[in-house]
């Protein structure tokens, strides 16, 4: 069994910023299959799709997820509290690489692309840095779970109110590192993503697509990717990602 | 305990529950939820006689009570699916419908043509994909359209044939009528409902092919009628299908005219909803007293 | 402040926001929650020459997302609305649209010239009822008889004419520009599309009329795609309708090319759901200093 | 204002058997406008279409509703608690006559139709009798209710586990009574209708048929009616009802 469906008990919500909250949820059938970076499908009653959501943390039992909300269906499920009940696909797709053989690891996050890279930062056994991008100070979210977490940790804001003022790749680019993992915006993915080929360190993305199945079936997730020789074809990120290697990722996303 | 075999066309299925093309793939990723067996068939998705790349992303937007799609036929090509997909899916204890797709007449008989010499069960003829200009819809709308591919594919075709047919004309009974003239041995309804949305926010239409089909539950009451006034129409067996969500879905689908019918999009809702209409259906036959699963087809009494 | 206001076939309405016909009847029943004034206009209950008892009950049925109705054209006819409900509907300071139905040409004609001597603001010509043999549907399928109907009703119309056309065809644009060729100085779109329920615990049909026309949010993204594809087609202006519940369903709608638009089965689920739109709209319009409403007539920017 | 929406919270949700609960809400907007006999249109969040339920009991400024789970939306309703508000839109149509001038009133109740009775039956200053139809006893609703309201209450069941094993009728035939108020289903009310016609006492019936607007503008709720002259039409059950004199139904409800 690689993924399944399990109904999960909701142990913890936390509310961590204005619109950013936490659940923790019991999952003893699907916690032990999960790895980092992989996600979860959501249901939410009343909506034909479920939403994906990360995996944020992975207990010997237990998922965590940090959602925003944006639309009807996140709105929802800010609502359920412990006690409350979600139905959850998960885990899905290809996470961060297990083991990284490298030295030294830079986790980049931008908004709600941070959470995602919290399970790869916790994995990881080298020298660990992470840069994590927000709005201002009151949208930062786990700073302090990514220190927990063995990283050195460096904020940006659009706003100066908190760390760098300015981009991610601002600090980035101060920085010496052997691999990156990057989740967030597609032009800060896009921007990390140069800013590694350039210096040629492997950078590993996760990316977003709208989805049906989750699976792999429906072929609704498409992301243009790069084959070897350098054609482009349509990959799936719920079965093929959401964690690609940049270098795969055809930016301009248009299939000839 | 009810007996939940039908027949269509002469191909014998355990129940009357067929995973509708394009939502679930070659049957791989569900077959990780259940034996692909508790199913009575499965659709494969769309195949043309190349492989296609797609329509670009985005290619999925939610509606209410339903979804559009515009994949655009992504497929790897008849050949691939022959050499890949069918050998194993083939294994797995359920019948297997090849959904075809074409440019031109000549790719759809070509198409036809190898599956026929091919361990496949059945031929879906697919005229009525919305979301490529090259998906066959242009032989869809027209009963001459409609007849004229069909009669064309039979020559060709060995293995049964259903026909599937587009909800985006004005009389849908018509249509089967004329595929049931030219040679098909069933007819399969309703594809996609073409619909579009808006991003409000970017002024952009959320899919990127501008508009996609639209299925799930919001169509089910057009499915309904469609399949009730094609089942008076003609004499082969209709196979429903559109927005069937719940065992009651299946019996009002079963009610309306349908010998067999296609669950789609409930897969995405729920993986485990094609377990659960089966077992539900099963519970209501026996709950009534229904013997055969076939007595529920066409039992609706108009007014 | 955004003017609101929207001028349709030489009709000022002072926001784009009609009533849609069958779903507000004469428009007493809602003044007693609001001021009428507060709509752009009103499309009365569709009416015919003579009075009409309409279909058998049950009527209504609730589907996904939506509702069934096969009210079957129940009015007073028209004499008795031109003496009992115009005078009083005339005074509440909104936009007055006569909606009518026929079943044959001379009733539409008949009807057209007496409202032509009325103070009636509008007729819609409805030609797309699909509850009832004689509700004019079987002018509305093809080109050819909403040409033929739309340049008949012409010849006795003084009133600015709009043409409210059926989603039950293969090309909704085809029609509509049909219609413009005709006369019409404008089109409104979609009615409902036909559809069915089932009660599987009496095997009935839920509607005595067995089928009836799907309304609501279910049928939002079609209605989407059918204004879309029609404002490419003509150049009358296009007013959008089927499932707006929202402000936002209303700024989707002009995006894709209404001039105005309106609103029905969301009067049923909450009768102050267009207070509600026209206060969305407004701000939407403020937030984003767009000074005239009629800016967001066709603004979206396809892929 | 004769009736209009109010947002209204939920106050006290009782259970009164396994599938009939009793909701009693705040609406001082709605409760003085409100007279016995009339309904609500109550939205379920979801749902397209109000759900048309019965005012049972009028407070100076609460509402009272006794709902059985049908289908979904019932079920939905099942679950408000106090605290959570409904949006209603009310009251509705026109109750059971107001001043009723005749001395013996019976209130003939099947099932949920019970519940529309009480106003009408506690605003009743003459002497008064409650015939109400059970499927069993455990299904037997506000007896003790009509019992407080001054009446005289006679049961019936199906099973005749509890009063008069049969239907309503079998004791209404062996009471004296100069009006009757019935609610129950339709063959129910046609009997009651048929033996008040016999006796040549009046007897109103308040009837029930899907709806959708709930004010008299879709037409959505047509029964069928007789005029003075003896032709029928349609008339609707929201507007011109639901409360009709029994003489009026066209009880084979078909329109020439
Ligand atoms: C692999 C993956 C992982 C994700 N992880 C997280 C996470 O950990 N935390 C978090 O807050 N969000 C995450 N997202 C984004 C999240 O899925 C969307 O914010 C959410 O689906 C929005 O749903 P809604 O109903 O609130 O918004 P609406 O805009 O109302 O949703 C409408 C439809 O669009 C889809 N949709 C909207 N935005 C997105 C998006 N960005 N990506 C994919 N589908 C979208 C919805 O799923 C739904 O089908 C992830 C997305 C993907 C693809
Ligand atoms: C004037 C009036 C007063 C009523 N008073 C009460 C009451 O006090 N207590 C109570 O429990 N029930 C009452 N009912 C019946 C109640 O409205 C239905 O049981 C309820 O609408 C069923 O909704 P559902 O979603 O649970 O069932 P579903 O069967 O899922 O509903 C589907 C659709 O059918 C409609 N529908 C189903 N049954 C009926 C029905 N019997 N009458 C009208 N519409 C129906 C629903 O409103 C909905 O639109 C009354 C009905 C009317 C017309
Ligand atoms: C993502 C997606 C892809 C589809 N691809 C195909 C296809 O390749 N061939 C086809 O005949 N129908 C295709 N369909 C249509 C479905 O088979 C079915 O006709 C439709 O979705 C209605 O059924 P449902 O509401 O149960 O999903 C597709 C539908 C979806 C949602
Ligand atoms: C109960 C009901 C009655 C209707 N009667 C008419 C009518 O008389 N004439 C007409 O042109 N359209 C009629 N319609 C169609 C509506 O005007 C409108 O086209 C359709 O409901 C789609 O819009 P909506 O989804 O906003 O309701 C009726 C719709 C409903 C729900
Ligand atoms: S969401 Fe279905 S293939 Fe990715
Ligand atoms: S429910 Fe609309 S008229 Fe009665």
């Amino acid at each position: 069994m690689k993924y399944d469906i399990e109904i999960c008990p909701v142990l913890a919500r936390q509310q961590l910023t204005a619109d950013i909250f936490s659940l923790t949820v019991s999952a003893p059938k699907l916690a032990p299959l999960a790895k980092a970076g992989q996600f979860a499908q959501i249901r939410i009653p009343g909506k034909v799709l479920r939403r994906p959501i990360s995996i944020c943390g992975i207990g010997p039992d237990t998922l965590r997820f940090v959602v925003q909300v944006r639309g009807e269906g996140t709105q929802q499920l800010s609502e359920v509290r412990p006690g409350d009940s979600l139905d959850i696909l998960a885990p899905l797709g290809n996470g961060f690489p297990q083991q990284m053989a490298e030295k030294r690891a830079v986790f980049v996050g931008g908004g709600i692309g941070v959470p995602p890279l919290l399970g790869a930062a916790t994995a990881f056994s080298g020298e660990k840095t992470a840069v994590l991008g927000f709005r201002s100070r009151e949208a930062v979210i786990l700073a302090d779970d990514f220190t927990a977490a063995g990283c050195r940790v460096h904020l940006a804001t659009d706003d100066g109110s908190a760390g760098f003022h300015g981009l991610v790749t601002g600090v980035l680019q101060t920085l010496s590192f052997d691999v990156c993992c990057a989740c967030g915006p597609l032009p800060m993915l896009r921007a990390v993503a140069a800013l590694c080929a350039e210096r040629k360190v492997p950078c590993w993305v996760s990316m977003e697509q709208r989805m049906a199945c989750g699976v792999g079936a429906c072929l609704g997730c498409a992301t243009a990717l790069y084959r070897p020789d350098g054609s482009q074809y349509y990959g799936h990120v719920c079965k093929d990602g959401p964690v690609f290697p940049a270098s795969r990722i055809a930016w301009e996303q248009g299939v000839q | 305990m009810a007996d939940m075999r039908v027949n269509i066309a002469g191909v014998p299925f355990a129940n009357p529950l067929i995973g509708a093309s394009g939502t679930v793939g070659f049957g791989r990723e569900y077959a990780q939820f259940y034996p692909l067996s508790v199913l009575g068939g499965i659709s494969c998705k769309g195949i043309t006689l190349e492989e296609r790349p797609g329509n670009p992303p985005p290619r999925i937007a939610e509606t209410p009570s339903g979804i559009l799609n515009s994949v655009g036929l992504q497929n790897p090509g008849v050949e691939h699916f022959l050499r890949e997909d069918l050998p194993w899916l083939k294994q797995q204890g359920t019948v297997v419908i090849a959904n075809i797709a074409g440019r031109t007449p000549e790719d759809y008989c070509d198409m036809a043509e190898r599956l026929s010499d091919s361990i496949v069960d059945m031929i879906e003829l697919n005229i009525s994909c919305p979301n490529v200009k090259a998906g066959g819809v242009q032989f869809g709308v027209t009963c001459e359209g409609v007849e004229n591919i069909t009669a064309q594919v039979r020559k060709h075709c060995k293995k049964p044939l259903m026909v599937k047919l587009s909800p985006n004309v004005a009389d849908i009974s018509e249509n089967a009528a004329a595929a049931e003239a030219a040679g098909a041995d069933a007819v399969s309804l309703i594809n996609t409902l073409t619909g579009m949305r808006i991003d409000i926010r970017t002024r952009r239409p959320v899919l990127h092919n501008n508009t996609g089909g639209l299925s799930g539950p919001a169509v089910f009451p057009v499915a309904v009628r469609m399949v009730w006034q094609t089942a008076h129409r003609v004499k082969i067996p209709v196979v429903g299908l559109g927005g069937i969500s719940c065992w009651q879905d299946a019996v009002e689908m079963m009610l309306a005219g349908a010998s067999a019918f296609q669950v789609g999009t409930a897969f995405f809702t729920d993986p485990y909803a094609p377990v659960k209409i089966l077992k539900g259906l099963e519970e209501y036959l026996n709950n009534h007293s229904i013997a055969n699963v076939t007595e529920l087809t066409g039992g609706v009494r108009p007014w």
